[in-house]
């Protein structure tokens, strides 16, 4: 691109770039990543140094599923920041798409490559908890800021805390404790006594399933453990798992299952009749899902996510992310919860650089440590010990409604359990928790 | 272990499926093999790409004549047509060239073909999961529910098991084949043209591949990445039932369905870890395979 | 009194039912220079598999200079004196002829596990020796894979006397050699047995040239032995006739 | 085929041409290259910028790592899709031994980080020496499949044994000493590393063993014939293979600063054998070119395009298709026609 840029305006590089975008698959964009995001630049000459961030998502195997509206909607952000100049109205902002493969040895190099070659200040992203702890490493070394949202490991927060790295959703912890308090409701209403677990033998759903179990025997200690079942990751038959829980019998089924595996699982389980007998909540399902399984996800199961978009049309932010991403790529199209928070990640840096008056990392880190910012949730602070927002996770049944075309949470009963209620109780155990870091 | 018959039974349909799976993406790599001598690495990469071309045909026909679920049929069977062609194609164009190479070099360019066939996936059909949509309504048996989709599988792999056992044996041109798995020198002395032979093998083994991709569609949603989790499973069953032998992939594909099945009831988690063993064990005792012949090397 | 070198007795082998010898008994002296013959699928090459280890025997013992070998590797009796030459010629075809030989060299004096000695610098006279000897000197350089038939049956001979036998066991050394090859091939035969001392058995097709370079002359048939004698006594055998000659005479 | 032992006119090269050219013709092509890439790993570290030096680690790492393979596949013949798995535990046992010692801190003494590293070989060696065991048995597809399905098997050991292994999240935070932290230094402690290891594996490859790693490559009976237990050698040559990729693998982890299962999986083994192939496997110095080529591929196309294993895919069917000897074959058939021009 170089030069002819300097002739348009910026307007008309985000216009290129969303005509691109705009076509069903983001992934021409991404493809031509290096060439198509990297000059936004101003021919304004008092525009000062460019800001540049890189932004480390997958978008080759499972985890590129969930890669894409985030990818979508970042340019946009940033287009509408660079629209008042840029952070501090003149440091527009650069993005530079890299491809993590989600693997953490490509994800760390990969970062290394946007710190030493690109030049960027932030790095926003990754997939996978294992990139994000990976790529942890050398943001620390660099001393470079991370935001991230998706890759949701509790040690991203807790013991492989570093002061420069945000973390803009719940994590798994926090994620398990709120289906906990979702499922201890339901365990009162519905007289269940007995559960069983199928999760994912890996790190995410071995985490997930353990504090689950251990919150629930804690909540209610009654409830019975009747079996744990671990299924492959990239499992594509589920069929022998869900016979073996249908033939136990429990009241409730939990499923620490992510990603495609879920929705095969879901599918399969669907057509067996899992779900005409036994209860399965706390299933992940973000927004992603529900628009791409709209047809086919049984109704009435009782789902969480992180950041939906229908639960918070009441916010400025939210209306604001929504309509940006409706006006650029069609009327069906909303922005999924990974979307929304990487969003709120972009704007949280340009508050925090706002508010330290400068765009310079170390002021940038202490101004946004402890802060309360602007996102599409409301206000929410970013907890001072270890840089987690406060944000809330959304337990609620799958139902149909008339103003979308694909399932949501039902509204009227959606339990909406807030951060501060499910994280780590207090500064000091989480500062126990972390390790020293030179 | 399951208490009683019922789920003893439905515990056995489901590793039947689980089995009938395995067979049908693993018959044609076995095929290849024991016809072409060449290890299919990117078979199950072509078994994806098979399902995105009946996901997108089904996705025409939809948009053509409106929706319904028996479009599925023609779509599959369109799919499998092209995919049958892109085989052929690929053995022309690509695999032809390393006959006269070593045993790596033709390893090296099926894997090569998996980073490439991953990558125009994302190019053409994006990086969404895809998937069909079938109101597929449990039905009762055996004292409780069963997905009737299963026995839709089950009767896909046992059909195509009899197909690939009545054309291997019963017509001319199988026989050629299985003569082909025996003795190449004998068959080309026969005056019949290899070539041909090959590049049917190739394209045939990869229309089943897509057949199944087809099949599976509407209770598995597919995805980029989805063929490294299908082919190593894949390498196992052929392994163990023996290259070449579509009775004995079979065979090992109903051992290594079922097993897997019930272990889920006993070690859950280590089910991968069982077949790994009678993997390593069958290698170990019998490395041509449980109903393979001898090593040809 | 002559040393017997090798003692097989009530040798049994045989494959899904089919004998592929029975109940041999055979023995070579030191110095011999000892033929087997006998029609296609006679059991020859079956029975220097057994002697060499390639097959274990299913009864049967095989005693070499004293030493029980008879469930040995092919890589202990190699060790323990018997190199083999094979019909059909088996040589390393990618290393050139000097490094066919020398790595053979190598391995005779115990060095194949030597990780880090100069193998450029080791047993390279005997080697140049062996190749001149067996007339190969020429070509040392050429790659092995490269050469003529009877080139390669020439190397596969000098691979076997790298292994500095006592016992040669050649599986038709002659195959596919031109007349000229045949008679140069012999004579170092001839040579081996009587200069440099080493007992020598071979199979052949090419009778003429069994009857002028054998002493000793050994039948087999169906996987047993005929008759045993000197080439006169073996020629005029009737039954031996019978067998095999009568489609030559 | 042996390239670089062609000892075809051996005496008036030495006399008529230049250094290379002597080197080349007591070393083949394989002396020269390795010189010269020896002189410029030297002036890597001066290049501007610090990226340059760190794709420079990740060369000799893996050049390392390629090499080791190559003993497997250029020398004794046999394709192994499982060397990813000793990188893997080499990693893993310095990773660990480093976690141990640094349990608490990021800080580790120096003593400790080279303990560390030095913990790979036997560990390496020991889980080489297992595999090998049962995989000497077999040769060809069947030696490849089966390398495979271990390597696969020592993935899923690691990948689920949380409490030792950390399971799928790896381990994070390994750092090498505060000298070595800087790219520059731990650039010129691993090409140490290397050069030396790249030297054993050099005197490996011209010893009488790698001779018989050449039998065993052309002729598994006749090197049974002339009196070598070729299951000894092979699992000998697996265990030294095995080993040189741990040592490899030990010098990764510190330098990324974390380790995770992937670095055993079978998508990993593939990484040295395309470095292998596009290098040349009948050269010595093959894998050392084609790590080279692939390494400054794989950290310069990802900024232009997320395309990289399509890019890569293309590249390795064209060097299969149309230069099956890899890059220095070609460049050998050139020097060759040269010499053989003037020659005559």
């Amino acid at each position: 691109m170089g030069d002819s840029d300097r002739e348009g305006s910026w307007k008309n590089t985000v216009d290129l770039m969303n005509r691109a975008v705009s076509r069903r698959d983001f992934i021409i964009t991404s493809g031509a990543a290096g060439v198509m995001t990297m000059v936004p630049r101003f021919a304004r000459a008092q525009s000062a140094e460019p800001y540049r961030i890189g932004v480390l998502l997958p978008t080759t195997g499972s985890g590129a599923n969930y890669s894409e509206r985030p990818i979508k909607i970042l340019p946009l952000i940033a287009a509408d920041i660079n629209s008042r100049g840029g952070l501090l109205g003149k440091h527009p902002i650069e993005l530079h798409f890299r491809d993590d493969q989600t693997k953490p040895d490509v994800g760390a190099r990969e970062a290394r490559s946007l710190i030493l070659n690109e030049k960027v200040k932030t790095i926003i992203g990754t997939w996978s908890s294992s990139v994000a702890m990976a790529v942890q490493e050398i943001i620390h070394e660099h001393k470079v800021l991370m935001l991230t949202a998706t890759s949701n490991s509790s040690k991203i927060v807790n013991e492989n805390y570093t002061p420069y790295c945000f973390m803009f959703g719940p994590t798994s912890g926090m994620q398990s404790r709120a289906t906990v308090v979702a499922v201890t409701r339901l365990i009162k209403e519905k007289g269940w006594k007995k559960y069983a677990t199928l999760g994912l033998d890996y790190e995410w759903g071995r985490d997930a399933q353990r504090v689950f179990v251990e919150n629930l025997k804690k909540a209610s200690p009654e409830t019975e453990l009747m079996k744990e079942l671990w299924a492959k990751l990239g499992e594509t038959d589920f069929t022998s798992y869900i016979s073996a829980v249908m033939a136990l019998k429990p009241n409730f089924l939990f499923g620490a299952i992510a990603g495609k595996d879920n929705e095969t699982f879901l599918q399969q389980a669907k057509g067996a009749g899992l779900f005409k007998g036994i209860a399965y909540p706390g299933v992940f399902l973000p927004v992603t899902e529900l628009m791409q399984q709209a047809k086919t996800l049984p109704r009435g199961i009782i789902g969480i996510n992180r950041c939906p978009f229908f639960a918070n049309m009441d916010k400025p932010l939210m209306q604001k992310y929504v309509k940006l991403y409706k006006d650029k790529f069609g009327k069906e199209e909303f922005p999924d919860d990974f979307a929304c928070m990487y969003a709120d990640a972009l704007n949280a840096l340009d508050q925090g650089a706002t508010k330290a008056g400068t765009v310079e990392t170390e002021a940038v880190r202490k101004s946004l440590t402890g802060a309360t910012i602007e996102t599409c949730q409301g206000k929410l602070p970013i907890r001072d010990c270890n840089n987690q927002l406060d944000c809330p996770s959304y337990l609620g049944e799958v139902v149909d409604v008339p103003e979308y075309p694909f399932p949501i949470f039902n509204p009227k009963t959606m339990i909406v359990v807030q951060g501060h209620d499910v994280w780590v109780p207090t500064c000091d155990e989480v500062r126990a928790l972390q390790k020293k870091r030179s | 272990m399951p208490s009683d018959l019922s789920s003893f039974l439905i515990q056995l349909f489901s590793g039947l499926s689980r089995a009938m799976m395995l067979f049908l993406v693993a018959s044609g790599l076995s095929l290849i093999f024991g016809v072409m001598n060449i290890l299919n690495f990117a078979h199950a990469s072509l078994w994806l790409l098979g399902g995105y071309v009946t996901f997108s045909l089904y996705q025409a026909f939809s948009i053509g004549f409106g929706q319904h679920g028996f479009l599925l049929i023609p779509a599959i069977l369109l799919g499998t047509v092209c995919m049958f062609g892109i085989g052929w194609l690929i053995e022309r164009v690509l695999i032809r060239r390393t006959y006269a190479y070593e045993l790596p070099e033709q390893l090296l360019l099926t894997f090569a073909m998996i980073l490439i066939i991953g990558d125009l996936i994302k190019l053409i059909w994006g990086v969404q999961n895809r998937r069909i949509f079938l109101p597929i309504e449990p039905i009762e048996a055996f004292g409780g529910f069963i997905n009737p989709y299963l026995f839709i599988v089950i009767g896909c792999g046992f059909g195509i098991a009899a197909a690939l056992w009545f054309f291997l044996h019963r017509t001319r041109y199988g026989k050629i084949v299985r003569a082909a798995v025996h003795s190449r020198e004998m068959v080309s002395a026969l005056g019949i043209r290899i070539p041909a032979i090959y590049a049917g093998v190739y394209a045939m083994g990869v229309a089943i591949a897509a057949f199944s991709a087809g099949v599976f569609l509407p209770i598995m949603p597919i995805g980029l990445g989805l063929d490294m989790d299908l082919i190593v499973q894949c390498f196992a069953v052929v392994v163990i039932g023996g290259f070449g032998s579509i009775l004995g992939t079979f065979v090992a594909s109903l051992i290594v369905g079922i097993l897997y099945s019930f272990s889920v009831l006993i070690w859950p988690g280590g089910a991968l870890a069982i077949i790994f063993l009678i993997l390593v064990t069958v290698l170990i005792i019998r490395p041509w395979g449980l109903f393979g012949t001898e090593m040809r090397f | 009194m002559r040393k017997r070198i090798l003692q097989v007795t009530g040798l049994d082998k045989s494959f899904g039912g089919l004998h592929a010898t029975r109940n041999l008994n055979f023995e070579l002296f030191e110095g011999d220079l000892n033929a087997i013959i006998g029609p296609n699928g006679a059991g020859k090459s079956t029975f220097f598999n057994l002697l060499t280890g390639y097959h274990r025997p299913d009864s049967g013992t095989v005693l070499f200079d004293g030493v029980d070998i008879t469930n040995r590797p092919p890589h202990q009796i190699t060790r323990i004196g018997i190199s083999r030459a094979f019909q059909v010629s088996n040589i390393f075809p990618k290393m050139t002829v000097f490094e066919n030989v020398r790595s053979a060299v190598q391995a005779q004096m115990g060095m194949a596990f030597n990780v880090f000695g100069n193998a450029a610098k080791i047993g390279n006279d005997r080697t140049a020796h062996l190749l001149s000897l067996c007339g190969l000197g020429e070509k040392s350089p050429n790659i092995a894979g490269a050469l003529s038939q009877g080139d390669k049956k020439k190397l596969e001979l000098t691979l076997a006397l790298a292994g500095n036998p006592k016992l040669l066991l050649l599986d038709e050394p002659t195959a596919g050699m031109s007349l000229k090859e045949t008679r140069e091939t012999m004579g170092l035969v001839d040579r081996l047995n009587e200069k440099h001392n080493i007992t020598i058995l071979f199979t052949e097709h090419d009778l003429s040239v069994v009857f002028n370079h054998a002493r000793n002359i050994t039948l087999l048939h169906h996987g047993e032995i005929i008759i045993q004698g000197a080439p006169d006594q073996v020629r005029s055998n009737e039954t031996a006739q019978n067998i095999y000659f009568g489609e030559h005479y | 085929m042996p390239v670089e032992t062609k000892p075809v006119a051996l005496s008036n090269e030495t006399e008529k041409n230049s250094c290379i050219a002597a080197l080349h013709a007591r070393a083949g092509l394989s002396g020269p290259v390795i010189a010269a890439l020896g002189l410029f790993s030297l002036v890597v570290p001066l290049l501007p910028g610090e990226f340059p030096t760190i794709v420079g680690v990740e060369i000799l790492i893996l050049s390392l790592f390629a090499g080791s393979f190559n003993l497997i596949y250029g020398y004794m013949g046999q394709m192994s899709f499982g060397q990813g798995a000793f990188f893997g535990l080499g990693a893993y046992a310095t990773a660990l031994l480093c976690r141990w010692y640094q349990a608490g801190s990021t800080d580790i003494g120096y003593m400790q980080f080279f303990l560390a590293l030095l913990l790979a070989i036997p560990v390496s060696a020991l889980g080489a020496l297992v595999v090998g065991f049962f995989l000497v048995r077999l040769t060809g597809i069947y030696f490849s499949i089966l390398s495979m399905a271990f390597g696969e098997l020592l993935f899923y050991i690691v990948f689920s044994w949380y409490s030792f292994t950390g399971g799928d999240d790896g381990i994070q935070g390994i750092y090498p000493p505060a000298l070595l932290r800087d790219p520059h230094y731990y650039y010129y402690f691993t090409l140490a590393i290397v050069a030396v290891a790249t030297f054993l594996l050099w005197r490996i490859s011209r010893s009488p063993f790698g001779y018989t790693l050449r039998m065993l490559r052309d002729n598994q009976r006749r090197t049974a014939f002339v009196g070598v237990n070729i299951r000894w050698a092979m699992l000998l040559n697996f265990v030294l293979a095995g080993t040189f990729a741990g040592v490899a693998g030990a010098l990764w982890g510190p330098f990324q600063r974390s380790v995770s299962p992937t670095l055993l999986g079978w998508m990993q083994s593939g990484s040295p054998v395309f470095m292998t192939l596009i290098g040349g496997a009948d050269f010595f110095a093959g894998p050392f070119v084609g790590a080279l080529i692939y390494t400054v591929l794989n950290a310069y196309v990802t900024r232009f395009t997320v395309f990289w294993p399509l890019t890569i895919g293309t590249i390795i069917l064209i060097i299969v298709l149309f230069f099956p000897g890899g890059i220095l074959s070609i460049i050998d058939g050139r020097l060759s026609r040269n010499r053989g021009s003037r020659d005559s």
